[in-house]
């Protein structure tokens, strides 16, 4: 009939006509848009500039460009800092997911429906709490003469002088973590089709080749989404490191604290150690979404 | 029939003005072309149908109308006046959504009244006319609940009462009965036309349900890859389609291509791709023009001995066999290759099994040489 | 963009804090050391005057320099620098200079604060308390009884994670530097280096840096030794007899702490009027009985009881002051040689 | 419609489950997995009516530190700061927010991922890292640090997470429902205003709860832009916690944790009631 290759006659006077296309854009998305420009793209791009300037202080005059800010983390000193990071939060991370699959199992597939919400709710309740109480609390658990001790004496143990060591620090990380990798993998279990442990148990799986075969492969992507969330947030926890280990847990965000905040007034310093922080976890987070699921990650 | 009556009250409406009328319209997203250089007339009153396979651009064509796409080029016109460049909401049409995008978070009642609040009418203007719409629709005892708590075809009801209370000048219905089961459609069917009937507006109904569209509409246009390739009443598109694409859409059809051997003003003879001679009923054709053959299952007869006259007869062997009911689908392997589809009515006297030599028989003026595109 | 914003930043990052009308809501806000004020000094105050006081807290000189550098301290009208801040600060241009037909009691100054080498004829801070740093122990749980700074490296193993030092690098590492025969104020970078490795020995085995928060552990018996203001000591001696404060034996730090105007303070007159307040002998007297300070206000020491002007801890002897030294700005070399050293051993 | 439809349905994988489930190990290392969830949480509420103050041990039943806390006006003024900050942080980036996942679902532009990647970045970038950068932008700008300052920083991550909370909705909301309103005559406000707002009400309030605790319970960001006597109660706690702490910052635990429980509760409540209007029959 008609032509296929009809030509498509110029914009019309209706298309031109049409009431200020911009303005909707405009009006939904600047506002926000120039906040995070403002506040949040601005600034980094400021820490980038200023983590360029070696030896950079507040308050005393600076000289010209250089690499020396970043060169200075590569003394050994901060390299543990940074390696004590790292161990802070893959220990962390690993003992999340250890302790909380179980829990997320039960609660998804387990629990009774009837109290289920409830149960989940009751298990996330502690992270609306104040994380610094949460983490104060530990100290008062932790102390020589504190409620832990206390326990241990009672049942004939040795007492632990735990507090101000990596070990508070890990018990604390692992703690305030927690209800976040066991929510995460909740939603993940939640989702399981279960049919696929019918099909497997019908294929003549036993229960444990069913969970190493099915269940844990099909919530991959939501165990990784979780160990991700807890690996970052871990590695770049302020309150837990300062709060629980004394002089012998320096970790990065408390560098960086103390660079801008302590008595070095190190800012060049510091927003070197901000923009590696920053670097990492962009990397662990493009790594997740190389080989990981998006929607897991973006859900969580 | 009532075909015959309707087609009837469509020609004698043609020469008012259309309700809805598309001019050269264009439609582009990004590099893809949508819809193509579209003309389309809708007279008061019709029931008109939009028929096509899913991404041809019909729900384009509808959104063209409603207001939720502007024409990349092109002019839409509502009851004569240009609304190319007004949003939907001054648009004097209404649409039935497939999704039915009722709002959850109001009751029936106030889901019904929406569009009469918007426009600031009386309180007990919107009471009066939302108590009219709901029992239109058989749903007064619904109104207070949320759409959440409805039957699918409660909710169909609802959207449908929503777009009628506000007496718009068209009503656009995107697949209306889609997301309902089989029975519920076609009751569904029966009330939509009793509706049209009663309020006496024009619907613009887009399907990609042929049988829907045919027993609905008084016209169908048949869209496909963005362009109409054909608009006319239900028989005309059945049995008279334009193009291969019409006639293979619009129900089963055999086609067979060839090419014309001979060329009379009202028939062809033509041959087959693997040399079967064919006559068929065909508009102005030249010699040697290649064509399609589209012979509908129905219209072909099944025998166990030859038939005479001057129509088209061949032999062959019953391939396959399905038994429907209230027919028989056969597929018969011709002796020169090609395989029919073959509709008989479920009978005594044609016993007829896989592997029977048949003989398959039909009229000249029951098939038809299209054009090949 | 970045880059004008960078220019523009970068000047106000090396110049003095531009702020200047922080927020004024009538209060009078203070920022001080822990313990300086109590709620019995601002009702007091308050009641006199009718403003309003709020009081912040910092935990080292230079943690409260950078607050007031990085636009914080805009709110702040009253700031209690140690001596050799008020000279770093007079050098930044941060302090007002003191309108000095503006303060009453002056006067009453002990001698040796009339004027005082860090801020020559009080032109800028009035002296308000003095003291010392040394070693504040529980007698129950300590190995024994510390004699000089050498007692930790010695016990170190026994004291594992039951020391804290401050959290204050002029004080910290001046320690050590004054346990090797050294001076608080040393320039000498193969001191200061010594100093720094010793103490990186015994980094693994405290606790925490900290200045203030030690008491209840302390008093719980969870720590052992702790290094302490005089002013924080005294309070927990004479609150438990198990509590005992020394000034060890090689010397310790002697520390004033000033009161002084910020140059950007909001609310100046009420700064003065605090100011005057502290420096009236009744006021200053009934403070120290509360908060354990030692008073440079002659007029304020005559009119302590006798147990407290006797109390060796609050006013030590002669022969004790003798061997300590006050802490005194050093050159920018030294700092910087500081500055890196205390960030390596507390992040080691 | 929904997939967590509260119809009891029968579980074909699993035998009806008695009220009281069987002691398996996965219940039993649950349970003891809620008991270190809970343990610090009743430390510290043991020790809030605890009459010694050094808290190690128990020296008799007392509301002294109860006392302490409700006439702490220091501690009480961070409280209101706090709240003060939480509020109008939340409740502007409840706007901005909920502008911006709709601007970001309705409309494609260039640079549009960009401008996605930059909304998600305060979810992702730890807090010190916005914080530090936050400082010195403000430093360098000569702003000077106040209240203002703190809700400014504030409304960033609020404004984050109440975009991708929203944002979830919005994708699984009908994208015909905002058409027919404008079909029935809406103007484009209009349609927002009365049927795409209501119809993410209960994820803009799921936004707001979430915004509302992180700010509360920010320390970093708050410790790098207060001034100007603004003093939120996280910054006032980490000091006492610092400075040595009184038992009445315990009694202050068990007053917001009991706070936070019925903030829950109520969340719980909104989303339980949503999910009721919207179930399917």
């Amino acid at each position: 009939m008609t032509p296929a290759s009809a030509p498509i006659p110029s914009t019309t006077w209706a298309a031109r006509l049409a009431p200020r296309r911009w303005l909707g854009p405009v009006v939904l998305l600047a506002p926000a848009g120039v906040w995070l420009l403002l506040l949040l793209v601005l600034p980094t791009l400021l820490i980038l500039e200023i983590s360029l300037v070696p030896g950079l202080r507040l308050g005393q005059p600076s000289g010209g460009y250089g690499l020396g800010n970043y060169l200075q983390i590569l003394q050994p000193v901060y390299l543990r800092v940074i390696g004590r990071s790292l161990a802070f939060a893959v220990g962390s991370t690993l003992l999340c997911l250890v302790l909380g699959f179980p829990v997320a199992y039960w609660l998804a597939l387990l629990s009774p429906r009837r109290w289920r919400n409830l149960l989940l709710v009751g298990f996330i309740l502690p992270l609306w709490t104040s994380s610094l109480l949460r983490a104060y609390a530990w100290t008062t658990i932790l102390r020589p003469s504190g409620v832990f001790n206390t326990m241990l004496t009672t049942l004939g143990l040795p007492a632990q002088n735990w507090l101000n060591t990596p070990t508070a620090v890990f018990i604390g990380l692992t703690y305030s973590f927690l209800p976040y990798m066991v929510l995460i993998l909740y939603a993940s279990l939640e989702k399981l089709d279960t049919r696929l442990l019918e099909a497997a148990a019908d294929l003549g799986a036993t229960p444990r080749q069913s969970f190493w075969k099915i269940t844990v492969p099909q919530t991959l992507p939501g165990i990784a989404a979780a160990s991700l969330l807890v690996f970052i947030s871990t590695l770049s926890d302020f309150v837990v490191p300062t709060l629980l280990g004394g002089a012998s847990s320096m970790n990065i965000s408390r560098l960086i604290y103390n660079q801008f905040l302590g008595p070095t007034r190190a800012w060049g310093f510091g927003s070197a150690l901000s923009m590696v922080l920053i670097l990492a976890v962009s990397l662990a987070i493009a790594l997740l979404l190389r080989y990981g699921d998006r929607n897991t990650v973006t859900e969580a | 029939m009532a075909q015959t009556v309707r087609a009837a009250t469509a020609a004698a409406v043609t020469q008012t003005q259309p309700d809805v009328e598309l001019r050269q319209v264009f439609k582009t997203f990004g590099a893809d072309l949508a819809v193509r250089q579209l003309d389309l007339a809708v007279q008061p009153g019709e029931f008109f149908s939009i028929l096509g396979p899913s991404g041809c651009g019909k729900t384009t064509t509808l959104r063209l109308i409603a207001g939720f796409e502007t024409p990349t080029a092109g002019d839409v016109l509502i009851q004569g006046a240009n609304v190319s460049a007004v949003p939907a909401h001054r648009r004097p049409v209404n649409t039935v959504f497939q999704s039915y995008a009722l709002f959850d978070h109001m009751t029936v009642k106030d889901n019904i009244a929406f569009g009469l609040k918007i426009r600031h009418l009386a309180a007990a203007q919107v009471r009066d006319r939302v108590g009219d719409a709901l029992r239109l629709v058989r749903l007064e005892p619904m109104a207070n609940r949320y759409p959440a708590q409805l039957s699918g075809g409660q909710q169909q009801r609802v959207a449908l009462a929503r777009a009628l209370v506000n007496r718009p000048a068209v009503m656009l219905l995107d697949e209306p009965l889609g997301a309902l089961d089989q029975k519920l459609r076609k009751q569904m069917q029966v009330e939509l036309t009793t509706l049209h009937r009663q309020l006496g507006i024009t619907f613009i109904m887009v399907t990609h349900d042929q049988e829907e569209a045919l027993a609905l509409s008084d016209r169908i246009a048949v869209m496909n890859n963005g362009q109409i390739e054909q608009i006319g009443t239900p028989s005309d598109i059945y049995d008279r389609p334009h193009t291969p694409f019409v006639a293979d859409f619009i129900g089963d059809t055999n086609l067979l291509p060839g090419r014309i051997d001979e060329a009379h003003p009202a028939q062809v003879r033509v041959t087959t791709e693997s040399g079967l001679r064919v006559l068929a009923r065909a508009g102005n054709m030249s010699s040697n023009q290649a064509v399609v053959v589209s012979v509908r299952p129905e219209k072909i007869n099944l025998s166990l001995g030859a038939a005479g006259g001057n129509g088209n007869c061949y032999q062959g062997q019953v391939s396959h066999l399905m038994y429907l009911g209230t027919h028989l689908h056969c597929i018969v392997r011709l002796s020169s290759g090609e395989s029919l589809t073959v509709r008989q009515p479920n009978r005594a006297d044609t016993p007829i099994a896989v592997d029977t030599p048949v003989y398959v028989h039909w009229a000249a003026d029951d098939c038809l040489a299209l054009e090949a595109a | 963009m970045a880059g004008l914003a960078a220019t523009n930043c970068r000047q106000n990052l090396s110049g003095p804090s531009a702020g200047g009308g922080g927020g004024d809501d009538g209060a009078l806000h203070i920022y001080t050391w822990a313990n300086y004020t109590d709620d019995g000094l601002a009702d007091a105050f308050t009641e006199r005057t009718g403003i309003p006081v709020v009081v912040d807290i910092f935990d080292s000189n230079e943690i409260m320099l950078t607050r007031m550098q990085a636009g914080g301290g805009d709110a702040y009208s009253i700031l209690y620098p140690s001596d050799y801040m008020v000279s770093e600060m007079l050098e930044l241009n941060l302090l007002t200079e003191l309108d000095q037909s503006r303060i009453t009691g002056l006067e009453n100054l002990k001698a040796q604060w009339a004027n005082p080498a860090y801020d020559p004829n009080n032109a800028h801070s009035i002296p308000f308390c003095w003291g010392t740093t040394g070693l504040l122990y529980n007698r129950e749980v300590s190995p024994g009884e510390p004699i000089d700074w050498d007692f930790l490296w010695e016990n170190q193993d026994a004291l594992s994670r039951r020391i804290t030092m401050l959290d204050d690098m002029r004080e910290t590492l001046g320690a050590t530097l004054k346990s090797l025969g050294y001076s608080y104020n040393s320039s000498n970078p193969a001191e200061i280096e010594a100093a720094y490795n010793r103490l990186l020995e015994l980094q693994p085995h405290i606790a925490a840096f900290k200045t203030t928060g030690f008491e209840n552990e302390l008093l719980g018996g969870d720590l052992s030794v702790s290094m302490a203001y005089s002013s924080d000591a005294i309070a927990l001696t004479l609150e438990d007899d198990r509590m005992e404060y020394i000034i060890p034996d090689s010397g310790a730090s002697l520390w004033t702490d000033t009161l002084a105007i910020p140059a950007t303070a909001p609310n100046v007159d009420a700064a003065y009027q605090w100011i005057n307040f502290l420096l009236e002998p009744e006021t200053a007297s009934a403070a120290v009985e509360r908060l354990y300070f030692a008073t440079a206000n002659q007029a304020a020491f005559e009119r302590l009881p006798a147990d407290i002007q006797n109390n060796q801890d609050l006013y030590p002897p002669e022969e004790v002051l003798a061997k300590s030294e006050g802490i005194v700005a050093v050159d920018a070399d030294s700092t910087d040689l500081f500055d890196q050293f205390w960030t390596e051993v507390t992040s080691a | 419609m929904r997939p967590n439809s509260s119809a009891p349905q029968p579980d074909p994988t699993h035998p009806p489950i008695p009220l009281m489930p069987r002691l398996t190990w996965p219940s039993l290392f649950t349970a003891l997995m809620y008991a270190f969830m809970y343990f610090p949480i009743i430390v510290l509420g043991v020790y809030s009516f605890n009459d010694s103050r050094y808290s190690a041990s128990w020296d008799g039943f007392s509301l002294r530190w109860y006392r302490a806390l409700f006439s702490d006006r220091r501690l009480l003024s961070a409280l209101q700061d706090s709240l003060t900050i939480a509020v109008v942080a939340v409740a502007i980036s409840a706007v901005l927010g909920t502008l911006m996942a709709i601007g970001l679902a309705r409309y494609r532009f260039r640079g549009k991922a960009l401008y996605r990647g930059v909304s998600y970045l305060p979810l992702i970038i730890p807090d010190i890292a916005i914080a530090v950068a936050t400082l010195v932008f403000l430093v360098s700008m000569a702003v000077p640090l106040s209240l203002a300052t703190i809700i400014a920083a504030h409304m960033v991550f609020c404004l984050a997470y109440i975009a991708v909370v929203v944002s979830s909705r919005l994708q699984r909301l009908d994208p015909n429902l905002e058409e027919a309103a404008l079909d029935l005559g809406a103007t484009p406000t209009q349609a927002m205003i009365q049927v795409l707002i209501p119809q993410l009400a209960p994820a803009i309030f799921a936004g707001c709860l979430l915004a509302f605790v992180l700010s509360m319970d920010d320390l970093l960001i708050s410790s790098f832009t207060a001034g100007g006597g603004a003093n939120p109660l996280p910054i006032e706690i980490f000091s006492r916690v610092r400075t040595g702490v009184k038992p009445d910052i315990n009694a202050l635990s068990v007053v917001l944790i009991l706070g936070s429980a019925l903030l829950a509760g109520l969340a719980e409540y909104v989303r339980y009631r949503s999910d009721r209007i919207r179930q399917s029959t």
